[in-house]
C-alpha cells in the first residue's frame, strides 16, 4: 500500500558529499579512521599516526610517565575544555589543550544573519563580557557604514561596558580561590555578580544574553529606575570587594600557593600574544583604552595599572585594581552624561558600501577585535572574531612544566579563560 | 397541478408555478431511476451535441452565450471559470459538483440530487468535456441518503450506456464521475474548504490567488461548480443558450431555484425566474401568513428586505446592492411578530457556531457581534455598542478569508439599517416593539446611545 | 610586617563576622524577586483586559505541530465549551483531564466505560483497506464507523490515523468538522431541528416542551440514561419543518402535543420492546 | 604612515587608509621578513600581533590571509593583506616571530585550509582529527541546508505555491511516508 | 576471680560499646549539620532551612538518602578489599571513641595506657584509605590513596610528639589521670602552648580536614580514593571523616583544655551522677566550640600544595615538636615537678 520513498541518513550524505568534492577537487578520496580518542580516566596512544612534531614530542612516553587526561567534563570551571597532560607522577612534564567542544560556528552565522542580527549571535560568545562582545561589532559596522552614534549613546557604553568588566573581574577572583580548594569567595563574587546583572537587566531587559547595542547607538535609553539601582548599587560595591579581597588576599596559605605560580615575563607575554589584565600583570602597560582610544575613553581620566611579577597572584591584584579604576571611571562617566537621542538613523535592511572595518575593545579577558568585511550585501561577508582567552590559552602549556597536576588549575584559573569565547 | 406523490424524501415539497425548467421533470413525475424515461426529457442530448458538434471551445462559448451566472451564491460567470479551467496546463484536471447543501433550508441541490440524477450527472460530464478534465467528483451531503443512491445508480447506468467513464460516446473523451459523501458543515460549502475536505483534510479554505481553477484538488486545476449550475449547463445545452437566455433580467439570465419558508402558507422549493419580484415569489408559496414585515433572503449570508422593499426584483446584483443577497435561493418570510434583532442575532449565531475557525476576525468577531447583539436584548448595551457592530462588521468584511465570512454580518447589518428603531427600543428600553420577548419593561437607563442614527448600508 | 598567623587570622574574623551578617537569600517560594519593569522574561499570553481567556481554542497551533506536541481543550469564560467552527470536541467526550486543563472540576465520566470502548479493529483495517488507505476516503470511513458504533471511538480515530499514516490532529479535525459525533449519546437520542426553517415554525416551542418533557436542557442526558436531548441543524427538515430525529427516525411536522406523544410512545415501546411505530421515510434506517 | 613610506617602497602603490587604519597589501611569500623588520626596526616597532584572520572571496577567487599590527609610536592599526592562491593554499608561517602565532594559524588551517609552512603543530583545532571538509569556505554545503536536503523542507499542504504536482502526493505529512494515490 | 566481678566487667563492657556505638552516627549528624550551617553563615547565605525547623533533620536526611542509594562495585575492582576499605575506616574511628574521656564515671574503657591506644587506633584509618585507593582499580583513586598515605604518615609523627610533652609533664598515660593533673595544676594549655599548636595542626591533616584536605581536592582528584565508592560504603567513608573531626577535638580538650573540668573551680568535689552529667556537659561545651574552629577554617582557607604540606610537617612541625619536647623534659629534671 506505501511506495517507500526512503528519506536517506544525512550523515551518508554528508560522506557522498565529501566525496563528490574530493573527487572534483582532485584529492584521494578521505581515508576513514576509527572514532577519535576519547576515555576519561587515560589517555592511549591515539590509534592513527602523530601528523606533526608537536604531536610527536607530546605523544612519546617514556618510562615512568603517564597521560592524564583533564577531560571535558572535568569539575574544574571555565566551560568544557580538555587538557592533556603528560604527568611523572605528581610533576607536569607537557599539556597540550584540545578544544573544540563548544564550537558552534558563530563566525560561519553571522554570514548569513544581517547586520542587525548579528548582535544577538556574538552575545552567547564570551558569555561573562557579553556587552564587550557586542561593543567591538558596533564599532567594527558604524566604521563600515560611516554612522556616528550619538554622544549619550557613546556614554552608555562605555558605563554598561565598565559594569560588565566590574562583574566579570570579581568573578575572576571567586573561580580562582575556587579552584584552589576556598569555598566562600564564590559566594561573595556571585553576590557582586548579581546586584550588577539586575542593574543591565534594568538598563537593557537581559540578565547575561544583553543583546542591547545597535549598529548606530544603543536599544534603549538609560530610565530613572537604572539610575537609582546604580546608586544603591554604587554605594555599597566597595564594601563587598573589600570583604571578599579581606578573605583570601593576605591569607598565608593562598599567597603561597600564588606567588611564584605561572611566571609569565614580559617579553613571553608579547610574544604569545596575551592580551589584557595577564599582559598588564607581567608589566606591560597596554590597554587598548589607552593605546587605541575609542568611544568616550578620551575624555575620560585614569592610568593604565601594570604589576611587574606577571605570577597568578600578580594576575589577581591586578583584577583588583582593575574592579576599582573601572569604579571610577563608572563615576565619571556618570557625571558626564549628556542628554539626547541614544539612537542614531539607520535605515532598516542596512547595506554597506563594500569594504573592511576592524573594530578593537579592551574586553576583561583582553584585547577583543572584530575584523569585518562586507560585499555590499545585507549581511557580512565575512565576520571575524578574535577572542583574547583563546590567544592567551596558549601560555599555559609553556608555564606549566615543572609544576604539579594542582597548579595547573591554580594558573588555569589565573588567566580566566571562558570557553565560549575560545571555541568560538 | 395538484402536488403528486413525488418519490422525493418529504422534506422537499414542489410549490407549482414559477419558470419550471429544472423542475420541469421532477414535478412532471419522471421517474429519477431509469435511464429511458430521462432519455424521454432528452437527457444526454446536451452532452451529445458537445462532444460530437460543438467541441470544447464550442460549449465553452455556449454557456457564454447563455451568460450562466453560479448559483452557489458567489453569482461568478460559470463560462469565465471554465475557460481559466481549461487555459491552465496539466494533464489531470477535475470537475467537482457541490452538492453539500451547506444551509440546510435550501432544498434546490437535494430535488435535483434526488429527482433528476442524470440532469446533474450530465452537466457534470458537460463541465468535464468543456475544460478538459477527466475526473468528475458529486459531493454530496452525507446525509441525503436516497439521492446519493440514485446519483451512484445514475453513474452506473450513464457507464453502461458509455455515457460516462470511458470513451464516451465512441470518441476519445473519457471521464469518471464517483460520489463523495461530504460533512453537512456550512463552511464545507465554499470551494476551497471543500477541495480541502476532499484531500481528507480539515474542510478550511484557503488563501485564493492561486484559484482553484489553477491549482485545486490534488494539485489539478479544479472545476468547483454548484449542483443547481451544472443542472442548468446540461439545460442550456439541451434547449440552446437563447432559449434559457429568453427569461432572467440582464444582469442574472435563467431560473433560480428557491426555497421559501417562514411566515408563509405553504413553504416549499420553486423555480423562479431570475429578475421577478419578491412579491411573486412570495405569491408563489401562498402569500405571507400576517402582514409581512421583512423578507431574509440568502440565508445566513443574505440580507432583510423590509415589506416596502418587495418590488425589488429577486436578482444578483439587485439584491447585493440593497445589502442582501441570493445566497443558495434560501427566501425566509417573517411577520410582525418575530423580532428583528433577534432574528439577526440567531443568524449570526448559526454564523458564529459554523464558523469553520482559520480567520481570526471570522472566529472571534461573530462571537463578540452575538454577545452584542445579546447584550442589547438584555437592555444592558455599553455606550459604544452600536459603533463595535458596524466597526467589526467593516474589519469582516474588509479581511475576509471567505464569502461566507464577507457576508455574515449582512443579516444584522440589514435588520440595523430598516429597523433601527427595535435596536434603540431593546437597547435603551429593553422592550421587542415586535412584542416577541416579554421583558420587563425598564425606565431609561443611559443616555440616547450614540450612533444609531447613522444607518449603516 | 608580615606576621604569618595574621593573613588567616583576618580572613576568619571575615568569616566570623559574617555568620552573624543579614543574609542575601531570597527565600525563593515565599518572596519573589523584585523585576525590572523592562524586564523581556516573562511571557503574557494568558489574560485580555477584560479578563477572557485570550486563546480560542481554534486549534491551529495543534493542526500544524509537525510532532502533534500540542494538545488542548477550553471553556470560554461562561463556562460554555467553545466550539467555534473547529469542533475540537474534546469536552464533548467530558475526558477529565481535558476538564481539569480548563481548570474545572472534572465531571465524573458519562458512561466513561463506552468512552474507551475497545473497538473491532481487524473489521476496520479491512474498511481502510477497502477504500485503498486514501485520504479522500476519510469522511467515508468516518460515517460507516459512526454507523456501527453510533460515535466515532477514540481507538478508532488512532487506528485511522495509525494506518492512513495521517496527523492525529489532521484525522480529529476532519472527524469534528464533518459533523461525527464524539461522544456516545446516551439511551433514545432525541434531536430538535433548530434550522432557519424549523425555527421559525415553531422549533422553539418544540425545544421547550422536550425539554421539559424529559426534564434536561439540550446537550444532557436524563440520569438513567435512557434519554438524551440535543439540538443540530443537520436534521434539514425542509418543508416538514418543525422536525425532531429520534434516534435515526425523522418525525415532522410537529406539534407539541404530538411530540409529547411520540416519546411515550416511545418509553412504552421500550417497556414493551416491540411496538410499531410510524415511522416515516426520511433518514437512514437505524 | 610617511616612516613606512620610506621603509618600504614598494609597498607604495597598495597604500590605503582611513581614519584609524593603515592597509598595505603584500605577497604571501614576502610576509615573514617584512613583518620581522616591522616589529624589529626602533622606529616602527610593531610590537603588537593584534591578529591574524583567513578570508575567502569566492569559490573562484583567491583566499587572503589579514594580518593587524599595533605599535605604540602609530595611533593607527596596521593591516596587511596577504593573497593566497586558491589551487595551492600554502603559506609561509610566522610562529617563529611570535609564538602567540600559533593558534591563529591552526584555526585558519582547520576552517579555511591553508597549509602554513614550517608551523611546528599545524593541526585542526576545533573539528575532529579526522574531519576532512574545511568549514568556513565558501563552496562548504551543510548538507542538511533546506533547500538542497531531500525532504526540501516542510511543504505542508498550506502553502499552495509547494503543490508541485508530482510531488504532492508525498507531501500530505512532512516525513510521512508517501502512499501512491491510487490510478483513479 | 569471683564469676560476679567477671560478668560484671563483661556486662559492663558490652553496655559501654554497644552505646558508643549507638552515639557515633548521631554525633556525625550534628557536626555535619554544623558545618553546613556554619560555612553557610559564613558565606551569607542561610544553609538548610525546609527539612525540620532551621533545617535540622538535613543531615540525618543525608544519612537515611546514602543508605538508599545503590552501591555499585566497579567490575575490574579487587571485591574483597574494596568492601573492606570502608570498615576498616570507620571502625578505627569508633574504636577510638572508646577511651574518649567524656566526664569521669563515663569513659567506656579506662585504660592506662589510654593515649597509645588511641594514636595506635587512629593509624589504622591510614591503611583503609590505601586499600581504598588501590581497590577501585582508577587511576584517580589509586593516587588519591598514595597522597593520603604520605599524608597521614609524615603528621603521625608530630602529633604524638606533641602529646609527649604532656604526658611527660602529667607523668600519666591514662586521660582520668591525665585530666586530674590538670584539675591540680591548671590546663596543660598554659604548660603545653608549644605543643597544643602542633598538635592542632597535625590532628588538621590527620584526618584530612580544610588546609590539609589533599586527599579528595575536588578540582584535581575529582575524589581521591572515594571516587568509585557510592552508596552506603560511600556513606561509611564520609561519616567517619566527620566523627574523626569530633573525636580529634574531643581529645585535644581533655589533653590541653581540661577534658571535662569547667573553666571555674568553683564546685570542687562534685562526685556521683550529678558530677558526671557536669562533666559531660562541659566536654561537650568545648568539644564544639573546636568543630565549629575546624569548620570555619574549611570555609576561608584555601587548600595547601601536596609539597607544601609535606615540607611543613618535615621541615617544621617536627624539629618544634623536638624542641618542645626537650625542654619539658629539662623543665621537669630541673623543677622536679
Amino acid at each position: 500500500m506505501t511506495s517507500d520513498v526512503k528519506i536517506p541518513d544525512p550523515l551518508e550524505l554528508e560522506r557522498a558529499e565529501e566525496a563528490r568534492l574530493r573527487s572534483a577537487a582532485g584529492l584521494a578520496p578521505a581515508a576513514r579512521t576509527g572514532g577519535e580518542y576519547s576515555g576519561f580516566e587515560s589517555v592511549g596512544l591515539p590509534d592513527r599516526p602523530p601528523e606533526t612534531e608537536r604531536e610527536q614530542e607530546l605523544y612519546t612516553l617514556d618510562e615512568g610517565e603517564m597521560l592524564v587526561n583533564m577531560g571535558p567534563q572535568h569539575p574544574s570551571t571555565h566551560g568544557v575544555m580538555r587538557l592533556v597532560v603528560k604527568v611523572r607522577g605528581e610533576v607536569v612534564i607537557d599539556i597540550d589543550p584540545v578544544l573544540g567542544y563548544l564550537h558552534r560556528g558563530i563566525e560561519k552565522l553571522c554570514e548569513n544573519a544581517t547586520y542587525t542580527t548579528v548582535m544577538t549571535y556574538v552575545d552567547p560568545m564570551d558569555y561573562l563580557a557579553s556587552m564587550h562582545n557586542e561593543h567591538a561589532p558596533a564599532i567594527a559596522f558604524e566604521k563600515l557604514f560611516g554612522i556616528k552614534a550619538p554622544k549619550r549613546a557613546e556614554y552608555i557604553r562605555a558605563l554598561v561596558v565598565e559594569l560588565n568588566r566590574v562583574f566579570s573581574h570579581s568573578l575572576m577572583m571567586g573561580f580562582l580561590a575556587l579552584d584552589m580548594g576556598g569555598i566562600t569567595p564564590i559566594l561573595y563574587s556571585f553576590i557582586n555578580r548579581d546586584e550588577v546583572v539586575d542593574l543591565l537587566s534594568a538598563i537593557s531587559g537581559q540578565r547575561m544574553l544583553f543583546n542591547f547595542f545597535r549598529v548606530g547607538g544603543v536599544n534603549f535609553d538609560a530610565n530613572d529606575e537604572f539610575f537609582s539601582r546604580l546608586g544603591t548599587w554604587r554605594a555599597n560595591v566597595v564594601k563587598t570587594i573589600d570583604m571578599s579581597e579581606r578573605v583570601i588576599t593576605d591569607n598565608e596559605v593562598f599567597r603561597a600557593r600564588t606567588i611564584g605560580m605561572g611566571v609569565l615575563s614580559g617579553k613571553d607575554a608579547i610574544a604569545l600574544g596575551v592580551s589584557g589584565p595577564n599582559l598588564r600583570a607581567s608589566g606591560v602597560p597596554f590597554d587598548v583604552r589607552k593605546a587605541h582610544p575609542y568611544s568616550i575613553y578620551p575624555e575620560l581620566e585614569f592610568e593604565v595599572i601594570t604589576h611587574a611579577a606577571g605570577d597568578s597572584n600578580a594576575r589577581y591584584l591586578q583584577r583588583i585594581a582593575e574592579i576599582k579604576q573601572s569604579i571610577h571611571l563608572i563615576d565619571q562617566i556618570v557625571d558626564k552624561m549628556p542628554h539626547g537621542p541614544v539612537q542614531a538613523q539607520v535605515p532598516g535592511i542596512i547595506r554597506p558600501k563594500p569594504g573592511r572595518a576592524y573594530g578593537a575593545v579592551e574586553s576583561p579577558r583582553g584585547l577583543y577585535s572584530v575584523y569585518a568585511v562586507s560585499d555590499g550585501g545585507p549581511n557580512p561577508y565575512r565576520f571575524r572574531m578574535r577572542d583574547p582567552s583563546f590567544i592567551s590559552l596558549q601560555a599555559i602549556p609553556k608555564l606549566m612544566p615543572g609544576h604539579l597536576i594542582a597548579d595547573t588549575m591554580a594558573v588555569m584559573a589565573s588567566f580566566d579563560p571562558v570557553m565560549g569565547g575560545v571555541d568560538k | 397541478m395538484a402536488e403528486q406523490r413525488s418519490s422525493l424524501s418529504p422534506q422537499i415539497r414542489i410549490l407549482p408555478g414559477g419558470e419550471q425548467r429544472l423542475l420541469a421533470g421532477i414535478s412532471g413525475g419522471v421517474d429519477p431511476d431509469s435511464l429511458a424515461a430521462a432519455r424521454k426529457h432528452r437527457a444526454y442530448t446536451g452532452l451529445q451535441r458537445a462532444v460530437e458538434k460543438l467541441g470544447p471551445e464550442g460549449t465553452v462559448d455556449e454557456i457564454a452565450g447563455a451568460s450562466l451566472r453560479g448559483r452557489g451564491g458567489g453569482g461568478y460567470p460559470a463560462a469565465d471559470k471554465w475557460r481559466a479551467a481549461r487555459a491552465t496546463p496539466g494533464e489531470r484536471k477535475v470537475v467537482v459538483a457541490n452538492l453539500i447543501g451547506a444551509d440546510p433550508t435550501a432544498l434546490g441541490d437535494r430535488a435535483l440530487a434526488e429527482g433528476d440524477p442524470h440532469l446533474l450527472l450530465e452537466g457534470a460530464l458537460i463541465a468535464a468535456f468543456a475544460t478538459g478534465a477527466s475526473e468528475a467528483i458529486l459531493a454530496v451531503r452525507r446525509d441525503w441518503t436516497l439521492g446519493i443512491e440514485r446519483l451512484r445508480r445514475a453513474i452506473a447506468e450513464a457507464e453502461a450506456a458509455h455515457l460516462a467513464g470511458y470513451l464516451v460516446l465512441g470518441t476519445d473523451f473519457s471521464c469518471v464521475v464517483s460520489v463523495w459523501e461530504g460533512s453537512g458543515a456550512l463552511v464545507a460549502g465554499e470551494e476551497t474548504a471543500l477541495i480541502a475536505a476532499l484531500a481528507g483534510d480539515r474542510g478550511m479554505p484557503v488563501i485564493r490567488p492561486p484559484y482553484p481553477t489553477e491549482r485545486g484538488f490534488g494539485g489539478a486545476p479544479t472545476t468547483v461548480q454548484n449542483g443547481e449550475t451544472l443542472a442548468h449547463a446540461a439545460w442550456i445545452l439541451r434547449h440552446g443558450a437563447k432559449k434559457f437566455t429568453s427569461v432572467g433580467s440582464a444582469t442574472g439570465r435563467g431560473t433560480k431555484l428557491v426555497s421559501i419558508y417562514g411566515k408563509v402558507a405553504q413553504s416549499g422549493l420553486a423555480e423562479v425566474a431570475l429578475g421577478t419580484p419578491l412579491s411573486a415569489v412570495l405569491a408563489l408559496a401562498g402569500g405571507g401568513t400576517g402582514t409581512t414585515k421583512a423578507v431574509f433572503v440568502g440565508g445566513a449570508g443574505g440580507g432583510a428586505l423590509a415589506a416596502h422593499e418587495l418590488e425589488k426584483p429577486y436578482d444578483f446584483d439587485a439584491l447585493h446592492s440593497a445589502g442582501a443577497g441570493i445566497g443558495l435561493g434560501q427566501v425566509l418570510v417573517t411577520d410582525d411578530s418575530t423580532c428583528m434583532v433577534d432574528t439577526a442575532r440567531f443568524f449570526l449565531d448559526y454564523s458564529a457556531r459554523e464558523a469553520c475557525g482559520k480567520a481570526v476576525p471570522c472566529r472571534i468577531g461573530t462571537k463578540r457581534l452575538v454577545e452584542t447583539l445579546d447584550r442589547i436584548l438584555a437592555a444592558t448595551p455599553r455606550p459604544d455598542d452600536f459603533n463595535l457592530l458596524r466597526e467589526l462588521s467593516r474589519k469582516m468584511t474588509d479581511t475576509a478569508l471567505c464569502h461566507l465570512e464577507a457576508r455574515a454580518p449582512g443579516p444584522m447589518l440589514s435588520t440595523l439599517a430598516r429597523f433601527a428603531d427595535e435596536y434603540r427600543a431593546h437597547a435603551e428600553r429593553g422592550v421587542c416593539l415586535a412584542g416577541a420577548h416579554h421583558g420587563a419593561e425598564l425606565q431609561p437607563l443611559l443616555a440616547p446611545l450614540p450612533g444609531i442614527e447613522s444607518a449603516a448600508s | 610586617m608580615r606576621i604569618p598567623g595574621f593573613g588567616i587570622l583576618k580572613g576568619l574574623r571575615q568569616t566570623g563576622r559574617n555568620y552573624w551578617a543579614p543574609k542575601v537569600t531570597l527565600q525563593y517560594p515565599e518572596s519573589r524577586p523584585t523585576m525590572p519593569d523592562r524586564w523581556r522574561g516573562r511571557l503574557d499570553l494568558i489574560y485580555d483586559p477584560f479578563g477572557e481567556h485570550k486563546c480560542e481554542v481554534c486549534f491551529q497551533c495543534a493542526q500544524v505541530c509537525p510532532v502533534e506536541a500540542i494538545d488542548m481543550s477550553g471553556f470560554d469564560s461562561e463556562g460554555r465549551r467553545i466550539r467555534y467552527g473547529m469542533p475540537e470536541i474534546y469536552d464533548e467526550r467530558r475526558d477529565p483531564n481535558a476538564f481539569r486543563r480548563a481548570g474545572l472540576a472534572a465531571e465524573p465520566m458519562r458512561n466513561a466505560a463506552r468512552w474507551d470502548e475497545a473497538i473491532d479493529k481487524p473489521w476496520l483495517h479491512g474498511l481502510i483497506d477497502g477504500f485503498g488507505g486514501r485520504s479522500e476516503a476519510l469522511v467515508a470511513i468516518f460515517s460507516a464507523v459512526q454507523e456501527r458504533y453510533g460515535y466515532l471511538p477514540e481507538r478508532a480515530l488512532h487506528q485511522v490515523s495509525d494506518e492512513m499514516t495521517i496527523h492525529w490532529a489532521q484525522v480529529f479535525g476532519a472527524a469534528g468538522l464533518g459533523g461525527f459525533r464524539l461522544l456516545p449519546a446516551e439511551g433514545h437520542l432525541v434531536t430538535v431541528c433548530d434550522c432557519a426553517a424549523c425555527r421559525f415554525a415553531g422549533g422553539d416551542e418544540l425545544l421547550t416542551a422536550l425539554s421539559a418533557e424529559l426534564g434536561i436542557a439540550p446537550g444532557d442526558a436524563t440520569d438513567d440514561g435512557a434519554w438524551s436531548l440535543e439540538t443540530s441543524s443537520e436534521v434539514a427538515a425542509g418543508a416538514i419543518a418543525p422536525a425532531i430525529r429520534i434516534d435515526t427516525m425523522v418525525y415532522g411536522p410537529l406539534t407539541v402535543a404530538q411530540a409529547r406523544h411520540l416519546i411515550d410512545e416511545r418509553k412504552r415501546g421500550d417497556a414493551r420492546a416491540s411496538s410499531p411505530t410510524r415511522a416515516v421515510a426520511g433518514a437512514r434506517k437505524s | 604612515m610617511r616612516l613606512l613610506l620610506d621603509r618600504f617602497p614598494d609597498l607604495a602603490q597598495t597604500l590605503w587608509t582611513d581614519e584609524d587604519t593603515v592597509e598595505v597589501r603584500a605577497q604571501g611569500a614576502a610576509i615573514p621578513d617584512l613583518l620581522q623588520r616591522l616589529r624589529d626596526d626602533p622606529e616602527l616597532s610593531f610590537w603588537f600581533l593584534a591578529d591574524a584572520a583567513a578570508v575567502d572571496y569566492g569559490v573562484d577567487q583567491h583566499f587572503e590571509v589579514v594580518y593587524h599590527l599595533y605599535s605604540d609610536k602609530h595611533p593607527a592599526w596596521l593591516r596587511i593583506r596577504a593573497h593566497v592562491r586558491r589551487s595551492d593554499p600554502h603559506m609561509p608561517t610566522i610562529t617563529h616571530l611570535w609564538e602567540g602565532a600559533m593558534f591563529h594559524e591552526r584555526e585558519m588551517y582547520d576552517m579555511m585550509g591553508i597549509v602554513f609552512d614550517g608551523n611546528r603543530d599545524l593541526r585542526r583545532i576545533y573539528m575532529s582529527p579526522d574531519y576532512r571538509s574545511f568549514p568556513q569556505r565558501k563552496d562548504f554545503l551543510l548538507p542538511d541546508d533546506a533547500a538542497d536536503s531531500p525532504a526540501a523542507g516542510v511543504n505542508p499542504l498550506e502553502r499552495p505555491e509547494t503543490w508541485d504536482l508530482s510531488r504532492l502526493t508525498e507531501e500530505l505529512a512532512p516525513g510521512v511516508v508517501a502512499h501512491v494515490k491510487s490510478e483513479t | 576471680m569471683d564469676l560476679g566481678a567477671l560478668l560484671l566487667g563483661v556486662g559492663r563492657f558490652l553496655l559501654s560499646t554497644t552505646l558508643i556505638l549507638l552515639l557515633t552516627v548521631p554525633t556525625a549528624f550534628v557536626v555535619i549539620q554544623m558545618e553546613l550551617k556554619i560555612i553557610a553563615g559564613s558565606q551569607l547565605r542561610y544553609g538548610p532551612n525546609r527539612i525540620g525547623p532551621w533545617g535540622m533533620f538535613q543531615s540525618t536526611i543525608h544519612g537515611f538518602k546514602v543508605l538508599a542509594k545503590e552501591d555499585h562495585i566497579p567490575d575490574q575492582a579487587d571485591r574483597a578489599t574494596f568492601t573492606l576499605a570502608p570498615w576498616m575506616v570507620y571502625m578505627a574511628a569508633a574504636m577510638s571513641m572508646l577511651v574518649i574521656p567524656f566526664a569521669p564515671g563515663a569513659i567506656a574503657a579506662d585504660f592506662n595506657i589510654g593515649i597509645v591506644y588511641f594514636f595506635a587506633v587512629l593509624g589504622l584509618s591510614v591503611v583503609g584509605l590505601l586499600i581504598a585507593g588501590w581497590a577501585s582499580y582508577n587511576k584517580y583513586s589509586l593516587l588519591g590513596g598514595l597522597r593520603s598515605a604520605a599524608q597521614m604518615v609524615s603528621y603521625e609523627i608530630p602529633l604524638t610528639l606533641s602529646v609527649v610533652g604532656a604526658v611527660v609533664l602529667a607523668g600519666t598515660l591514662n586521660f582520668r589521670e591525665l585530666i586530674e593533673w590538670q584539675r591540680a595544676h591548671g590546663w596543660m594549655l598554659l604548660w603545653q602552648p608549644v605543643g597544643l599548636g602542633i598538635f592542632y595542626i597535625a590532628s588538621l591533616a590527620e584526618i584530612n580536614r580544610t588546609p590539609f584536605d589533599m586527599v579528595e581536592a575536588d578540582s584535581e582528584l575529582v575524589a581521591g580514593p572515594f571516587t568509585e565508592y557510592s552508596g552506603m560504603r560511600f556513606g561509611f567513608f564520609f561519616f567517619a571523616e566527620y566523627l574523626a573531626l569530633f573525636i580529634m577535638s574531643g581529645v585535644m580538650i581533655s589533653l590541653f583544655f581540661g577534658g571535662w573540668l569547667a573553666p571555674w573551680p568553683f564546685p570542687a568535689e562534685l562526685g556521683g551522677f550529678l558530677g558526671t552529667v557536669y562533666g559531660v556537659f562541659w566536654f561537650f561545651i568545648k568539644t564544639y566550640i573546636f568543630v565549629a574552629v575546624a569548620v570555619l577554617l574549611r570555609a576561608t582557607l584555601v587548600r595547601v600544595r601536596v609539597d607544601q604540606l609535606m615540607g611543613a610537617a618535615w621541615k617544621v612541625l617536627l624539629p618544634l615538636a623536638m624542641i618542645n619536647l626537650l625542654v619539658t623534659a629539662a623543665a621537669v629534671v630541673v623543677f622536679n615537678l
